[in-house]
């Protein structure tokens, strides 16, 4: 899922003043779940808004919404009388979600009021970690399941670096040497001899370095 | 034949009291309990802290007055008092006297407005006499029933004809001089005395007149933060802070007059103890003891922690007088120690450790009933009916039975309310429960452990008409029991076994399961599923059961100290009950007898007692004894626990001149053996600060009780293990047979080492438990339950990862469920759900936030 | 060094719990209180009784009995009570020394060297008196109480009326002056009787043989007392009205309050003994009568209800009175006429009673004529200084010579000089010098010049053997008689004595008959002999003794209001704390004080 | 025993219910300050209630940190339910620190802001 984490408030404040009337709008989705943009956050969120600028002695309106998922538009028309009644949305969708947003209201303003970090999961509760760059190639069937990429500060391909201390990273004790895990869990699995190979130079192009993707499945659209 | 009537009365409304009546009413029979007071409560309710939680002692158990006062099942009678009792079991006629109140209980609304302006003061007993209170008064705030009370007694309505001054307070028209005395007839089935005790008036040191020297009640009292010094601890002379208090024991306990131990006055005085240290860091705390009787479960940790932790210290030393040092309010001790050294000490305050009485009402009561008493007014008991009275139909439990804790006349009165059920047949309607889903429980229960407890708690299903599944993992019933001969009060177990496994057996409702182990288990209170394996074949057995519970018993420890396992003469306290039955010529020729205490317990490794060791060792050498009265015996022991009635036992051994060493851990005896074989004992007096030989025939070890393979059950179950290795309670002192999850309950030495006695009682306990939820017309819920909106649900997890209860699951579709039966309510998913989703029936989110908007 | 079987013998213990007193000790868990609450401990490091039952227990027998310490105990039964299974201390002690004495380890003049405190060693009753004068120091009155219950059924008689011997040889009279013993003693009964912790001792199991004591005088009712602790039925027989012998016909009320009395007998009552007044024995029954009745042992302690004559010209004529009789009646009927003008002949106690009763009867004026000089008078220096203080006039050395009447009532009497009272050998031999005469005008003259035994009693028991004065002691010791189970006792037996020594009398009968009806050997080991033991007190703080209130002469006229009114008990303890504490141990040596250490 | 009359009473079934919105709202609304009154440590009924609410508090803390509000406004006490005297001790010890820190900004500053324009 996308784990996002909310913006300063100094920063949504600098970002929302001058509107009167906001749209306070979570996602109920992936950033719910990390705890950055559901229904709980919006209501807190909004009062907080509320509050800052009852002390500044200004007015504020604000709308408090979430849609299911912001970043199909199919769920963003339920919205559609809010958005017309307010000055500008703050989203609480990842950026995805705040984009579809945009595109859906065009005469909008839509602004962030999430920092979308990265793709990961909930280690337990309140703990995400990355786990996907997204890079368009995957290998983690070479390497046992765990991602170099995303996971390694270097983003090494082959074996770890010479700062690997005791399993962790030479950036931070705190941090899990990737490739530490990567060489135990194929020695669990047996499959050492997968390292004997030689990881060719890496295909950054479906990375996103050859521009903006697309994924078209012909069979899909109408 | 005579009709059974379907309603018990209970006689006191102490802790014991209520468990026995709410036992009984969620079981479907109709209560009437009867206290002398103007509320329940009973003495618990004075108490402050309770050990060895340290727990505030009111929190936990008003949730029980609570219960008790709304229980549509249950009839309070306040301020009453048993007249008379005719009639026999299960048909009994009683004579209630209910003394007024004076104020009506459902106009009274607690101001207080009568109390303010009542213009006389008298003492307040509930605060032993160390507070006032108004003639019209509430004993205490949290009391219930919550209503004021008049003591006609010193109201100058009576006293001075016509004082109206509280009726005319009153806004609510409640105070009634009009009322009078009522005599009320109840037809019951049986009878439970649960009459407590009297606290022993202090006989000497000057109580009366040194106002620092003060009962343990007192204490709690002064401590209470609703007691008369709100809490702070101060002595009463100076209302002063105290900076070192001593504790003395024993105080009406083991004497000449009371020669039984009082049972709960070791571990009271250190949770005392503890309590002050806890408000004034730099107190100097002190008890003085004889022997230290901490034998419940983690009682013996609670004790070394306060000598290792709070630094409280223990001088072994029974001290008889207290001085009044002239010019202070300070008291002076004197003691020697056990070398003989004679000191002299002050002290700020004294707290006398006083004993426990049964309480005078309910003897002279019992006598004129013609219940057998024991020689201390006690209700005489077997150990194989704990709580049956001489008479068919009258029951008895708490402080009443024998001097005990709470925990244990908690456990005691569910043992007493399900024997009771059995007189009284016909049952009452249970209160609709609040969620009515459409399953039935499923009417059986598992007992894992055929031991004495599982096959005692398998009857008193049975023989209320449920079906029971006994499990039992070796090829016979009976257990560790079945190597026993006498219990401490010298009756015959191996034919109560006998009989018991002979009852078992022919129970047409009980399914006895030899050689067999539980697999695997499922499911909730009244609804459980379980996967029962035999060793000798590949077969499983599938089992649907409303409720377990477990009794697999224990083990006991086989040492490698003193001998034992090369030496053929060291024995383990088994050995000993083989060689009585089997081995007389072996006795005869025997000239001295050696035992050993606490092998193996009470050490860094295993910090607890193993409870019956005292007892056993004492049984056995009285029984050698008895064989061969020229035998010298010598018991070495480091503290002789023989608490409660068991002192008896201690009395007559030393009586028959058996010698009592003592010795401390860091000096254990030495055992060794000579070139010829024969054994030899060195242990050092430490009265002398000699080393004694002894040249025993035989040495017996009381081995420590040691925990079976609980890890496998606690797996198993998910149930929690203590440090020890031994089942953990939902509430040590307030829930003491049950888990935190229902419908599953546990008796026995699978919790905690105990004699057979309390092993019993705890069965019929569980049993009690049992029926609350097996007699259900339908299973119940939780009152308040949380509820997802599935619509709203994005199956984040996170409340199923945060519940407390374990009630939240989600199922192969991704989709949350709740199992209402686990459920306590305490909607800490609700105010997580990122999305919002769940709500708690009866407090949702909404209802808080508009009670907290509503502010301007 | 270890100590091994060899040194321990396993009998040990049985044989001296076998010991009646001792029954207790293998109780002992060691609970150290015994040795905290000793005196003796306290000032002597080396005795730790709780050490010495330790011993026992384990088998130590040569040590023990060897041992100096065992000879330390003083008797003074402070820890009597306190120990919380009732071991009794001081009567392993003794069983302990008597065992030694036996075996051998020490020679009998062991007994000679260690004692006990003089006041216990003095008392007749052998109160365990510093004991309970330190049970009253710490408050403890109840056990203070049940410990002179102990030897002492009537702690409140006592305490007002007893003539203290046990005052006289009170250590700390050598500092200032004694303890206030007998007033102490008092404060602790009057204590039980005002606050209700009245001690009624308590009774062993019922016993079949049945006990007839005939006479409810001190003696008896105390026979019958201990007879009842030993759990034997008894019945006591009284020819008056009411029990109680002297004490409530003899001793005038402002002295001892019928109500002290009444409780005291009460408490007797209670014990399951039975009183029967107005019983004539020789009369409305005997002997014979008895044991038809069952009755196995007898104790027969009559007293001295008559008075002796004077045989003197004119003694019966009317107005003329026995001082006994006088008493008995205004102890009887309350109300005794008598004449403005008394003369009392006698100088004893009871004379001075008689005086003191007159002048509550209505009597202007009492004079008192005696033979004796002032000094040689046998009443004691403070009941002669009690008379002189409410007005009485002495008249020392002065013997009748005869009476004058008129119309057949006495209206003067004549008394001539006595020159000396005794001859030179001491013995009773009043001289007279005719030639100086005195006459005194007298409305009532009150003979009070000595008491002598009803021997009607013999008429229930003609097989007794009998002197005039009263029945005859076969052994002064156990009171056995010529007749077997039957004991004679007090007064009646040795002459005018005080309560004390008939309670005393009464107990010794109790063991007596207690014995016999066991059929154990009734002379052993007796009698128990106390040696006082003498302290020089050193660097003693002065404390004065504590003062009674008293009536005030004004008062005391016309009215049998009593005296003394008693301690309060803030005065007891000071007293009480004036006691020495030590008397009866032998070392001086100090203990340190300090905190002990915990566990 | 008597508590000062301005508190007002928001009774829960446990400490652990009371949300981070709850404590926002409640000053928005007009609250000088918010106490949390739980279970003892280690007491709670529902095993962890009182040690989540903590927790919470602290996060609520510093979310009031951003809004300039004073942290000590908002503040969590253990108190079992037979300590009423410690209650009342509790309720008037915090009423006194809110009432030293004067009425919540959010009033004061919301008046005086608009007067200045």
């Amino acid at each position: 899922m996308i784990v996002g984490q909310q913006k300063d408030f100094d920063e949504i404040k600098k970002m929302i003043s001058g509107y009167n009337r906001i749209l306070v709008l979570g996602c109920q989705t992936c950033v719910a779940i990390s705890f950055a943009g559901g229904m709980r956050e919006v209501e807190i969120l909004a009062s907080m808004i509320r509050m800052d600028r009852k002390m500044a002695g200004q007015d504020i309106e604000i709308v408090e919404d979430a849609t299911l998922r912001q970043c199909d538009f199919e769920f963003l028309d339920s919205v559609e009388n809010r958005v017309d009644n307010c000055d500008a949305v703050l989203s609480l969708a990842c950026g995805v979600g705040v984009q579809a947003l945009a595109e859906r209201y065009p005469d909008k303003v839509i602004l962030p009021g999430l920092n979308t970090t990265f793709m990961g999961l909930t280690e337990k509760m309140g703990v995400w970690s990355e786990r996907c760059a997204g890079c368009g190639n995957c290998i983690l069937d070479k390497t046992g399941g765990l991602c170099p990429i995303a996971r390694c500060s270097k983003g090494l391909f082959n074996g770890p670096c010479g700062g690997s201390m005791d399993g962790k990273c030479e950036i931070s004790p705190d941090v899990d040497c990737v490739w530490q895990l990567i060489i135990d869990r194929l020695t669990a699995l047996n499959q050492l001899e997968k390292l004997e190979e030689i990881f060719p130079i890496k295909d950054w192009d479906v990375s996103g370095h050859g521009g903006t993707r697309k994924i078209v499945r012909e069979d899909l659209t109408a | 034949m005579f009709s059974k009537v379907g309603s018990v009365l209970v006689i006191g409304g102490g802790i014991a009291g209520i468990q026995a009546s709410l036992d009984l009413a969620d079981s479907g029979y109709f209560v009437y309990l009867i206290e002398k007071a103007s509320f329940i409560g009973g003495k618990t309710a004075q108490l402050d802290k309770t050990y060895p939680l340290n727990d505030c002692s009111f929190c936990i158990r008003s949730d029980k007055h609570m219960e008790c006062i709304s229980h549509t099942n249950i009839k309070i009678l306040t301020l009453s008092e048993v007249k008379d009792i005719k009639g026999s079991s299960g048909d009994f006629e009683a004579t209630i006297i209910q003394h007024p109140r004076y104020v009506d209980i459902d106009k009274c609304t607690n101001c207080g407005l009568c109390a303010e302006r009542c213009p006389e003061e008298v003492n307040d007993e509930f605060n032993e006499g160390l507070g006032k209170r108004k003639v019209i008064y509430l004993e205490f705030p949290e009391a219930a029933p919550n209503s004021y009370v008049i003591d006609r007694k010193n109201c100058l309505h009576f006293t001075e004809a016509g004082c109206n001054i509280c009726k005319e307070a009153c806004m609510e028209k409640a105070i009634d001089f009009d009322q009078k005395e009522q005599n009320i007839s109840l037809n019951v089935g049986s009878i439970i005395f649960a009459a407590g005790f009297d606290s022993i008036i202090p006989p000497y040191y000057d109580y009366d007149k040194l106002p620092n020297v003060i009962t343990s009640m007192e204490f709690e009292r002064i401590h209470s933060l609703n007691g008369p010094y709100g809490g702070h601890l101060v002595r009463p002379s100076d209302r002063k802070e105290p900076s070192n208090i001593a504790w003395l024991q024993c105080i009406g306990s083991r004497d000449i007059y009371h020669n039984y131990c009082s049972s709960v006055c070791c571990m009271y005085a250190i949770k005392q103890a503890i309590l002050a240290r806890r408000s004034n860091k730099m107190l100097n705390a002190t008890i003085f003891f004889m022997d230290m009787r901490v034998c419940g479960k983690d009682h013996e940790r609670y004790y070394n922690h306060a000598k290792n932790e709070d630094n409280i210290r223990f001088v072994r030393s029974k001290v008889h007088n207290v001085f009044p040092v002239s010019g202070t309010d300070d008291l002076l001790i004197r003691y020697a120690d056990e070398q003989g050294n004679i000191y002299e000490e002050i002290f700020n305050m004294v707290v006398l450790s006083l004993g426990l009485e049964p309480s005078h009402d309910a003897v002279r009561l019992a006598g004129n009933l013609g219940i057998t008493l024991d020689k201390n007014n006690f209700v005489e008991t077997s150990s194989f009916t704990p709580v049956n009275t001489s008479i068919p139909g009258i029951y008895v439990c708490g402080a009443f039975n024998a001097p005990k804790d709470i925990s244990e006349s908690i456990t005691e009165a569910s043992a007493a309310a399900c024997a009771s059920s059995l007189n009284a047949v016909s049952k009452v309607a249970l209160p609709e429960p609040f969620e009515v889903t459409e399953q039935k429980p499923v009417p059986a229960g598992l007992i894992i452990g055929g031991g004495v407890t599982g096959m005692v708690s398998g009857l008193c299903l049975a023989d209320q008409g449920y079906k029971v599944y006994l499990v039992e993992k070796t090829n016979k019933l009976g257990g560790h029991a079945l190597k026993l001969r006498k219990t401490f009060k010298g009756e015959d177990v191996k034919s109560y076994i006998k009989e018991l496994i002979d009852k078992v057996e022919n129970h047409p409702l009980i399914d006895v399961c030899l050689n067999s182990e539980v697999k695997h288990t499922d499911g909730y209170a009244g609804n459980f599923s379980t996967r029962i394996a035999i060793s000798s074949s590949t077969e499983t057995k599938n089992i649907k059961h409303g409720v377990t519970i477990i009794s697999t018993g224990a083990d006991f420890l086989r040492t490698s100290e003193y001998l034992y396992g090369k030496n053929s003469r060291v024995l383990i306290w088994f050995h000993t009950d083989k060689i009585l039955s089997e081995e007389p010529n072996t006795i005869e020729k025997a000239n001295t007898w050696v035992f050993i205490l606490c092998v193996g317990s009470r050490e860094p490794e295993r910090p607890y007692c193993s409870k019956i060791c005292c007892s056993s060792a004492l049984r056995n050498a009285m029984e050698l004894k008895k064989l061969n009265p020229d035998m010298e015996i010598y018991v070495l022991y480091r503290d002789m626990r023989t608490y409660g009635l068991i002192e008896d036992l201690y009395t007559e051994a030393r009586d028959k001149g058996i010698v009592f060493i003592r010795y401390k851990l860091d000096g254990k005896p030495e055992v060794e053996e000579d070139q010829d074989g024969k054994l030899m004992v060195r242990v050092k007096d430490n009265l002398l600060g000699e080393d004694l030989i002894i040249q025993p025939d035989f040495v017996t070890l009381q081995t420590a009780i040691v925990p079976g393979n609980n890890e496998n059950l606690a797996k198993l179950f998910k149930l929690p293990v203590d440090q020890d290795g031994f089942l953990k309670e939902a509430h040590k002192k307030f829930k003491p047979v049950e888990f935190t999850a229902k419908g599953i309950y546990f008796a026995g030495l699978v919790h905690s080492p105990k004699p057979i006695d309390e092993a019993i009682s705890q069965a019929q306990a569980a049993a009690a438990k049992a029926v609350t939820v097996l007699s259900r017309e339908y299973i119940s819920t939780n009152t308040e339950v949380a509820s997802i909106d599935l619509k709203l649900c994005v199956a984040c997890l996170t409340c199923a990862r945060i519940c407390p209860a374990g009630a939240l699951i989600i199922n192969g579709m991704g989709k949350p469920y709740i199992e209402p039966q686990k459920c306590f309510g305490c909607g800490i998913c609700a105010v997580e759900c990122p999305v919002k989703a769940i709500s708690l029936e009866h407090f949702n989110n909404d209802l808080i936030l508009t009670e907290c908007e509503a502010f301007l | 060094m270890a100590i091994s079987a060899k040194d321990l013998d396993p009998k040990f213990k049985f044989e001296i719990a076998n010991i009646p007193g001792s029954e207790l000790l293998k109780r002992c868990f060691t609970c150290g209180t015994c040795t905290a609450i000793c005196p003796v401990s306290n000032t002597f490091s080396e005795y730790d009784p709780r050490k010495i039952i330790h011993m026992i227990i384990l088998g130590l027998k040569d040590r023990v009995l060897s041992s100096e310490n065992i000879w330390r105990c003083s008797h003074c039964e402070t820890c009597k009570f306190s120990c919380p299974q009732g071991v009794h201390l001081s009567e392993i002690m003794d069983a302990l020394q008597h065992m030694a004495v036996r075996d051998k380890y020490v020679t009998p003049d062991a007994f000679e060297k260690f004692g006990t405190a003089p006041c216990k060693a003095a008392c007749p009753a052998h109160i365990s008196i510093q004991g309970f004068i330190g049970m009253i120091a710490e408050g403890r009155y109840r056990e203070g109480l049940r410990l002179i219950k102990e030897t002492m059924p009537f702690p409140g008689i006592c305490g007002r009326i007893c003539h203290h011997p046990c005052e006289m040889k009170c250590n700390r009279g050598k500092v200032d002056e004694p303890l206030a013993i007998e007033y102490l003693k008092r404060f602790l009964a009057d204590r039980g009787l005002s606050e209700d912790i009245g001690y009624v001792p308590e009774t062993e199991e019922k016993k079949e043989e049945k006990v007839a004591v005939i006479g409810a005088g001190p003696a008896g009712l105390s026979a019958a007392y201990f007879l009842a602790i030993k759990g034997y039925p008894v019945t006591v027989f009284e020819r008056l009205p009411v029990a109680g012998g002297m004490m409530a016909v003899g001793i005038p009320e402002y002295r001892l309050p019928r109500d002290i009395l009444r409780e005291e007998i009460k408490t007797i009552v209670d014990m399951g003994v039975e009183i029967k007044t107005g019983v004539s024995f020789g009369k409305d029954i005997t002997i014979e009568s008895l044991k038809n009745e069952s009755y196995r042992a007898f104790f027969i302690a009559v007293g001295l209800h008559v008075s002796r004559g004077l045989n003197v010209e004119g003694e019966n004529f009317d107005g003329i009175i026995h001082g006994i009789n006088f008493l008995r009646d205004v102890s009887l009927k309350g109300n005794v006429t008598i004449g403005a003008r008394t003369i009392v002949i006698g100088g004893g106690n009871v004379a001075i009673d008689v005086a003191l009763t007159a002048l509550r009867s209505g009597a202007k004026e009492v004079e008192m004529v005696c033979l004796e000089s002032r000094e040689e008078m046998p009443a004691w220096e403070h009941e002669i200084k009690d008379a002189l203080d409410e007005g009485i006039k002495i008249n020392n050395s002065w013997g009748p010579k005869r009476f004058i009447e008129e119309n057949g009532k006495v209206k003067s009497v004549e008394f001539k000089r006595c020159t000396a009272v005794f001859d030179e050998k001491g013995r009773f031999n009043p001289q007279y010098d005719e030639s100086e005469l005195m006459t005194l005008e007298a409305d009532t003259v009150l003979l009070s010049i000595g008491q002598a035994c009803d021997m009607s009693f013999a008429d229930g028991v003609p097989d007794l053997d009998v002197s005039p004065r009263g029945p005859s002691v076969k052994d002064p010791i156990t009171l056995e008689t010529n007749i077997q189970g039957l004991f004679v006792g007090g007064d009646a037996s040795y002459g005018p004595r005080s309560v004390v020594e008939a309670v005393a009398s009464g107990r010794e009968a109790a063991i007596s008959i207690d014995r016999y009806l066991k059929g154990e050997d009734i002379g052993a080991d007796r009698p128990l002999e106390w040696k006082g033991i003498e302290l020089e007190p050193q660097d003693v703080e002065h404390l004065a003794r504590q003062q009674m209130q008293r009536l005030s002469i004004t008062r005391r006229r016309n009215s049998f209001e009593e005296i003394d009114s008693g301690f309060s008990e803030q005065q007891a303890r000071l007293e009480a704390g004036r006691c020495l504490r030590i008397c009866g141990t032998q070392s001086k040596g100090n203990r340190g004080q300090g905190s002990g250490v915990g566990e | 025993m008597q508590y000062p009359s301005n508190i007002r009473i928001v009774k829960v079934p446990c400490i652990g219910t009371i949300g981070a919105i709850h404590i926002l709202k409640a000053l928005e609304n007009g609250a000088d300050g918010v106490c949390l009154v739980g279970c003892s440590e280690g007491k709670c009924e529902y095993s962890s209630g009182n040690y989540r609410a903590r927790k919470r508090v602290q996060y609520v803390k510093n979310l009031l940190g951003k809004l300039s509000i004073e942290k000590e406004r908002l503040e969590i006490y253990n108190i079992s339910a037979g300590e009423a005297r410690k209650f009342c001790e509790v309720a008037r010890e915090v009423t006194e620190t809110v009432r030293s820190l004067g009425p919540i900004p959010l009033k004061t500053k919301a008046i005086s802001n608009s007067k200045e324009e």
